[in-house]
């Protein structure tokens, strides 16, 4: 079926679906007075003018009352006596410690702008980056005028945030192995369903892990899920460098021969295909307004290769909606299954 | 199969298993194919890291002579003739007039004048290769000064960056305020002979 | 060549580090000494040689090419050396309707004096009879680059061509005036009928730019002047029933336009040497009057002169030019006596050109 | 018209203007009938082309290309029977990116077309019409595909099309409205011209290209017929035609312009279009291989003159 | 003055070749997995949109690009020139010679200054290249052929003027031609005029009941050849395969990309009718070259010491893992391969036209 054209409705449909239990975990808790009937508020409305709740984000309390107000478009979410809203889409806010995906908008003399789907570009400064020959070299004039061959522009990187400055811009730094140029695979975004905590519905979540390898039948898969909503899937990185700790030399080497290479491996044509699959399937989970990290990752993509299997073997493969449709057919499979 | 004399962008020169592409050619499935209009050379290979094969090149008829003031940019190592535009603190700003092939020794014959200048940028620490800390930009060129530099690397967007940090590179033309010619006395001084008042500057060594 | 030879013996000082440079990089590092270099050059038997191996008072040669665009009344193609401009000339048809306030029009007599054209130069401006445009952004230089607004150099260019057509009134209005005798006099009386005016022939003057080395006015002009004698423009009439102009596509019938004389500009820059090159103080004066002056010559000349001459209306023949219009800008070289020897050479120059003009393809 | 309130020009009558309107064909019955051109040529007969590189000094690289009228008029008439192409292109640069312009790893293709305003039946404006900007389009496609970009890093060209004499889209004749708006194919010719006179400005540039691409027209004709190179003004039924900028010793295409009711199997057209551009290639050969020829002789006398240097003083 | 490009997309090098990599294999692996090369994305639609337009649309992708299309009619008078026959009607007197000029019916009547076309795309000026050119291409490929433009006239001193304003209410995020074709096809599709009520040459009444008004496209009970708009497919070639509707990131390692304005078969022949083909200029020319390990300071690698030896040394790594930009054009057999693909009876062409049709029918 080539073209698949459906009849106008509301964008998306999972909002519902998954509105109801927020609604829940409202109504469960008697005695919070809300004035808007549904979980969703606008800015500027009262969420509840009872002393007893504490404002979290997206709230504000005027000065001398104890009423709350919502300061963005989102769900209302309480957690112990702390109100939030969690607005429906939000730009990631870079925060010190985030592991995020970057990609170069512009090459300066010491530094490069890095777009992190930030309200504002993110600078990495010459000095933040491993320099091949070793992380004890000094920087000198050279790497200055060679800028380029580290980073240049649209080249991706996994980089984490050092520091923010006054105006909310971050600086990025990759001094460690585990960050560094992103090559042999795809790139997804998610932008406005990043953004760290509030994000408990669509998009990446703050986790302990942010990185990890997915077992396929191809074989392994490296997913980097950048908090800021950027997402790369790769082949794996070749044991060696990063698994077992490395002493100083061979260190170098790993970060001299690849570290800064814009040339990929050459990669089985079965896990390149799975790549692109598992980066369907999240732009798939963002669809339905899912949660993307390590564990969903994992239970759709598995539940997708069954469905595939089953197809095969009763030949029949007529679904609409794509990514969307594949994922929903699998939640759903899940739902049933417990 | 017999190398043509003359090429065509698109005529086919010879499977590159038995040649390497040179300036001028280009690989189109497994074959070298010309991509410009002139005469075609073969040569033994330059270097043998990349390839032992005799090397391909077709040479546009016009760079003969500097009159075709050809499509020749500015690369890594290049020596070019530059004007100073502009003296900042940390760098010197300047527009090349004139770009030598790369790596030949001096502005001979077969340079190439630029159609519309290329910017550039000395920084201070490029200015010279001897006590990097103590030179300043101001008494090393003057706004209007000619000088020989070599390109030391493309750049980014603003401008190509150029050294003068060797003897025979610096000023070669220096005029006063009067527009005066001013002579080299020093490797760091011009005079003008007539007032006898002498000015500093990043002198290049006279060939 | 003579240059070379020349360079290595001009005003120097011996002390200054001498640095040998092939030619067009001389020419590009130092174009000032380098052009005086060659001018400076005392030549055995003949007068210095310019940069361009021609003499200070030598033009170049005008190529002309008439009649080569399909939709145009006239057309021609000028080679100025490396410059060369196609000029096209339209005719269109103004109605009578959509003038407003029309000059009161009077049939021009067999003798016209010279208020005649005073006032038909007005009644020409008034209605914007003659529209010359140029264009300059063809990739004819590589200062002008398509998609900006015609340059400030394009814009005056424009204007001298525009003045100048206007000044000498090289279009007659009878030749653009569109008239109508009706059968007999509206008023029954057997008077001769009055002729009406019924529209105007509009011209519209197009200059494209294929190639600029310098002097482009006098290339403009001397295209305007080839495609204007060129030009041949339909009998146009006036038709009762469809009541509107018609035209005849009879070439027997159509008529070529009939120009007030043939005024030539010919264009001079001045070349002030630079005395402060030798320090031993003997200043020898330096300056040379550039004919016809190319685009590295253009670079380095701040004064520029514009001597526009007419010899077909002089009364002591074609030796003896009318002054039609004098332009200097800049500097101060050119006294009474050097623009005496200019507006020679401009007469010189007329012959030249009119013979070019004249000469069909 | 756009002009007219142009300030940086001299501007027309504010009445505006008309082109003259001729009697005869109003007028008398069956004139007009004998006034249509006709296809003398025979089918697959293309019309003579006339191409000279480096006809603007300045630039780096220039061409002119001419296509002569082949329709004579039978009675004498003021009023052109068709018109013939006379364009002129000319490449500026490879040269440096203005300092706005963000870096480029490549090379960055301008192409700019324009009809003069006395290239046409219909008088044109000073500004850039949407048909000129389209043909700007179509052009840009049809170089990006052979110029290879990757050798002139951080630079830019800037290919500029003047077309002094445009095809028409039709015979005057036969044209209900008036300037634009016609059936457009004209502008297939056009186009085609643009393509083989830009290559060769650009090849005369010495930029490096993959292969010499050059245009074709072909169209077919209410009988169904096949004709290569058409003036459309000598067709007064073309129902489809077809541009190409076509790769001969790559046997590609980079620019495909097809319109018109082609059915459901334009190869035949397609077939036709790079058939008449194998014609254009031969020109483009013939005229090149000539040049190098005078060059390299021009070049040797100069190699000769470079060895005197001038001596330059202070 | 170089207006923004839309298709100019800013991949790093390697992201580019693993996607070609993917794109050539066989059968390729799209972008989105879940598609195979004829797929396209889906997306949604809905018509009669616009109250006061003779005819609306809008379609939104699933990537959010969406667009809005107004069709509106006016009377307008024609404009007379003078001509041998225009002149006999005009003068003659005697009725029978009028009437006989009028009761021919209005075939090759029709002018195409009649039809104009908008497009407007956010943070593009109306005459930067990529309207122009998406405008230019529509407009030509309705008035391919003549149907259109003589179902406007409405008699010798009268015509419909058909405005059609085409509005990309997101940023172009992907090439937006085909979007904008389907958006103005179901646009036209259920466009209607009000019916005339007037008399040959007598200035035009029309009947105000909207119900007695008459499509644009006349629907017959054989529905499946009726004249309908005609619909522009975007097909890309990467190396031997041949993809339909490519996104964003296919397109930007595009080898070459054409676009297809097709029409649906009519009673003479069982194949789609292609109405106007032209190429697209593929991103992928404007993506910067990779710079391979060998040649990378930065990785172990030793930089060429002259433009001429990185030449030679980027010429000869043929498709390694280094992502060179696309030269060339496209194959002749290729173009006539996704021709076929198009025309073909339940080809793609007649797939989108039936899925446009069905949503005006369900």
């Amino acid at each position: 079926m080539p073209i698949t054209i459906l009849p106008p409705s509301a964008p998306i449909a999972a909002a519902h679906l998954h509105h109801d239990d927020s609604d829940e975990d409202m109504s469960d808790d008697d005695g919070l007075p809300v004035q808007s009937t549904t979980s969703i508020v606008t800015p500027g409305e009262t969420v509840t003018s009872d002393p007893q709740w504490m404002r979290g984000h997206g709230t504000y309390v005027p000065a001398d009352t104890t009423t709350i107000i919502s300061t963005v478009a989102g769900h209302l979410h309480k957690t112990n006596k702390l109100l939030s809203v969690q607005p429906l889409r939000a730009r990631y806010t870079p925060e010190i410690g985030d592991l995020v995906v970057g990609r170069i908008v512009s090459v300066q003399t010491k530094k490069w702008t890095v777009d992190i789907a930030a309200p504002m570009l993110a600078s990495l400064p010459l000095s933040a980056i491993n320099l091949p020959g070793g992380i004890l070299r000094r920087r000198t004039a050279v790497d200055e005028l060679n800028i380029r061959t580290f980073f240049s522009e649209g080249d991706l990187l996994v980089a984490e945030v050092q520091s923010l400055h006054g105006d909310n811009t971050a600086s990025l730094h990759t001094r460690s192995l585990k960050y560094g140029k992103l090559r042999n695979g795809l790139f997804t975004s998610l932008t406005g369903a990043g953004g760290g905590i509030l994000s408990r519905r669509g998009g990446v979540v703050r986790s302990k892990r942010q990185t990890f390898t997915l077992q396929t039948g191809a074989g392994e898969i490296d997913v980097v899920l950048g908090v800021n909503g950027y997402i790369f899937v790769s082949a794996h990185k070749k044991a060696g460098q990063d698994e077992k700790d490395v002493s100083i030399t061979s260190l170098e080497q790993g970060v001299s021969e690849t570290l800064y290479s814009s040339q990929n491996d050459d990669i089985e044509p079965g896990v390149a295909r799975e790549i692109t699959r598992v980066s369907t399937l999240v732009k798939g989970l963002v669809g339905c307004g899912r949660r993307v990290d390590e564990d969903m990752i994992v239970r759709v993509y598995e539940g997708a290769v069954e469905l595939e299997a089953e197809e095969k073997v009763m030949g029949s493969s007529e679904r609409a909606g794509g990514a969307k449709g594949v994922v929903e057919a699998v939640l759903g499979r899940l739902e049933m299954g417990g | 199969m017999a190398l043509p004399t003359l090429a065509l962008p698109g005529t086919l020169l010879g499977p590159a298993s038995k040649y390497a592409p040179g300036p001028g050619t280009h690989i189109h499935d497994a074959s070298i194919y010309a991509s410009i209009v002139g005469t075609v050379a073969s040569s033994p290979s330059p270097n043998t890291t990349t390839t032992k094969l005799p090397l391909l090149s077709i040479s546009r008829p016009g760079d003969a002579g500097p009159t075709d003031s050809a499509n020749i940019l500015p690369e890594v190592d290049s020596q070019v003739l530059a004007r100073v535009t502009r003296l900042g603190a940390r760098f010197a700003s300047a527009e090349i007039l004139v770009i030598a092939p790369a790596n030949a020794t001096s502005i001979s014959a077969d340079a190439a004048v630029c159609s519309t200048p290329f910017t550039a940028q000395i920084r201070r620490e490029d200015i010279r290769a001897t006590e990097k800390d103590k030179v300043t930009v101001q008494d090393s060129f003057r706004v209007g000064d000619l000088i020989r530099a070599v390109v030391i690397s493309l750049g980014d967007q603003g401008g190509y960056y150029l050294s003068t940090a060797k003897n025979e590179l610096g000023v070669v033309v220096a005029r006063g305020e009067g527009g005066e010619v001013l002579v080299p006395v020093s490797w760091r001084e011009v005079k003008d002979l007539r007032t006898g008042r002498g000015e500093a500057r990043k002198v290049a060594k006279p060939f | 060549m003579a240059a070379t030879t020349a360079a290595l013996r001009d005003p120097a000082p011996a002390a200054a580090a001498a640095l040998t440079f092939p030619r067009p990089i001389f020419a590009t590092v130092a174009p000032h000494p380098f052009l005086q270099a060659h001018l400076a050059a005392p030549q055995p038997s003949k007068a210095p040689l310019r940069a361009n191996s021609r003499t200070a008072h030598e033009f170049r040669r005008v190529g002309i090419n008439t009649g080569s665009l399909t939709h145009c009344n006239g057309s021609a193609v000028v080679r100025l050396g490396n410059t060369s401009a196609v000029c096209g000339v339209r005719a269109e048809i103004l109605d009578e309707a959509h003038v407003q306030a029309t000059a009161d029009f009077a049939p021009s007599t067999g003798n016209e004096t010279e208020e005649d054209a005073e006032r038909e130069r007005d009644e020409m401006e008034s209605l914007r009879l003659l529209v010359p445009n140029v264009e300059l952004s063809t990739g004819s230089t590589p200062q002008h680059i398509p998609g900006n607004a015609p340059s400030s150099f394009a814009q005056t260019l424009i204007t001298r061509v525009r003045s100048l057509l206007l000044s000498t009134s090289l279009v007659r209005l009878s030749d653009l005036r569109i008239l109508y005798a009706p059968p007999s006099n509206p008023d029954g009386l057997d008077a001769e009928p009055e002729p009406q005016l019924k529209g105007y022939w509009v011209l519209y003057i197009d200059i494209f730019y294929i190639s600029i080395d310098g002097n482009a006015f006098d290339a403009a002009w001397a295209a305007i002047l080839a495609a204007l004698k060129n030009s041949v423009i339909p009998h146009a009439f006036w038709d009762e029933d469809l009541e509107t102009i018609l035209c005849s596509d009879d070439p027997s019938e159509a008529h070529s336009l009939t120009l007030r004389g043939l005024p030539v500009p010919s264009t001079f820059a001045v070349f002030e040497g630079k005395h402060d090159w030798n320090e031993s103080g003997e200043a020898e004066e330096a300056d040379w009057v550039l004919s016809d002056p190319d685009a590295f010559e253009e670079t380095v000349c701040r004064e520029s002169v514009c001597v526009v001459v007419d010899c077909t209306v002089g009364n002591k023949g074609t030796k003896d030019g009318i002054l039609k219009s004098l332009e200097k800008s800049g500097g101060d070289v050119v006294d009474r006596d050097a623009m005496k020897g200019l507006v020679k050479r401009a007469v010189d120059r007329w012959a030249e050109v009119e013979k070019a003009t004249n000469t069909k393809p | 018209m756009a002009a007219n309130t142009d300030r940086r020009r001299i501007n027309a009558p504010s009445g505006g203007t008309s082109a003259p309107v001729f009697a005869k064909p109003v007028k008398e019955y069956g004139y007009l009938q004998s006034l249509r051109p006709n296809r003398t040529r025979g089918p697959d007969e293309l019309r003579k082309t006339f191409l000279q590189t480096g006809v603007v000094p300045s630039a780096s690289g220039s061409a002119y290309l001419e296509v002569p009228t082949t329709t004579t008029s039978s009675q004498p008439s003021l009023i052109p029977p068709t018109s013939s192409l006379k364009i002129a292109a000319s490449i500026q640069g490879p040269k440096p990116l203005p300092r706005s312009a963000p870096f480029s790893p490549t090379l960055v293709l301008t192409t700019t077309v324009k009809f003069a305003p006395f290239a046409t039946r219909y008088r044109r404006g000073y500004i850039r019409d949407s048909a000129e900007r389209d043909l700007g389009v179509h052009l840009e496609t049809a170089l990006r595909g052979v110029i290879i970009g990757e050798r002139w890093p951080k630079s830019g060209v800037e290919v500029v099309i003047t077309i002094l004499e445009g095809d028409e889209d039709t015979w005057w004749g036969d044209s209900k409205a008036e300037g634009g708006a016609g059936s457009g194919w004209g502008l297939l010719n056009v186009l085609a011209g643009c393509i083989t006179v830009a290559s060769a400005a650009i090849m005369d540039a010495g930029i490096d290209c993959v292969d010499m691409v050059a245009g074709g027209v072909a169209a077919i004709t209410g009988d169904g017929q096949k004709v290569l190179d058409p003036c459309p003004a000598e067709h007064q039924d073309i129902v489809a035609a077809c541009a190409v900028g076509y790769l001969a010793s790559r046997d590609e295409i980079t620019e495909l312009w097809l319109k018109g009711e082609v059915g459901a199997d334009p190869d035949t057209l397609i077939e036709g279009a790079t058939h008449a551009a194998m014609g254009s290639v031969s020109v483009l050969r013939e005229v090149l291989l000539e040049n190098i020829e005078t060059k390299t002789k021009a070049a040797k006398e100069g190699s000769k003159r470079k060895l005197e240097d001038v001596e330059m003083t202070g | 003055m170089a207006p923004p490009q839309p298709q100019q997309v800013n991949l790093s090098p390697a992201e580019l070749s693993f996607l070609r990599s993917t794109l050539c294999q066989a059968p390729p692996v799209r972008f989105d997995h879940t598609k195979g090369p004829k797929d396209f994305r889906s997306m949604r639609a809905e018509y009669d949109v616009l109250p006061g337009a003779n005819g609306s649309a809008r379609v939104a992708l699933e990537d959010g690009t969406e667009a809005l299309v107004g069709v509106k009619a006016e009377v307008e008078t024609s404009q007379w020139r003078p001509s041998p026959d225009a002149r006999g009607s005009a003068l003659a007197p005697d009725a029978e010679m009028r009437d006989a000029a009028d009761d021919e019916d209005a075939k090759g009547k029709g002018q195409n200054s009649w039809i104009e076309m908008s497009v407007e795309i956010p943070g593009f000026r109306d005459d930067d290249s990529l309207p122009v050119f998406l405008a230019s291409m529509l407009t030509e490929s309705l008035l391919a052929s003549g149907g259109l433009k003589d179902r406007l006239y409405i008699n010798t001193r009268f015509h419909w003027k058909l405005y059609i304003d085409i509005l990309l209410l997101s940023p172009p995020l992907s090439y937006p031609l085909a979007l904008l074709s389907m958006t103005t096809h179901l646009a036209l599709l259920t466009s209607r005029l009000p019916a005339l009520k007037s008399e040959k040459d007598e200035d035009p009444l029309f009947d105000d009941d909207w119900d007695a008004a008459v499509f644009l496209y006349p629907k017959s009970k054989a529905s499946a050849s009726d004249d309908k708009p005609p619909v522009i497919v975007l097909a890309m070639g990467v190396g031997p395969n041949i993809i339909f509707d490519p996104c964003m990131e296919e397109l930007a390692v595009a080898d070459s990309v054409l676009a297809i304005a097709c029409a649906n078969a009519t009673a003479s022949s069982t194949r789609a009718r292609i109405v106007s083909v032209r190429t697209i200029d593929p991103p992928s020319h404007l993506t910067p070259p990779g710079v391979p390990n060998s040649m990378n300071s930065a990785t172990g690698g030793t930089v060429p010491a002259s433009s001429a030896e990185a030449l030679t040394q980027r010429e000869l790594l043929a498709n390694s893992g280094v992502w060179t930009p696309p030269r060339g054009g496209m194959k002749r057999g290729l173009i006539s391969q996704v021709v076929k693909m198009v025309v073909e009876e339940g080809g793609v062409a007649e797939e989108v036209i039936s899925a446009l049709q069905a949503i005006e029918l369900g």
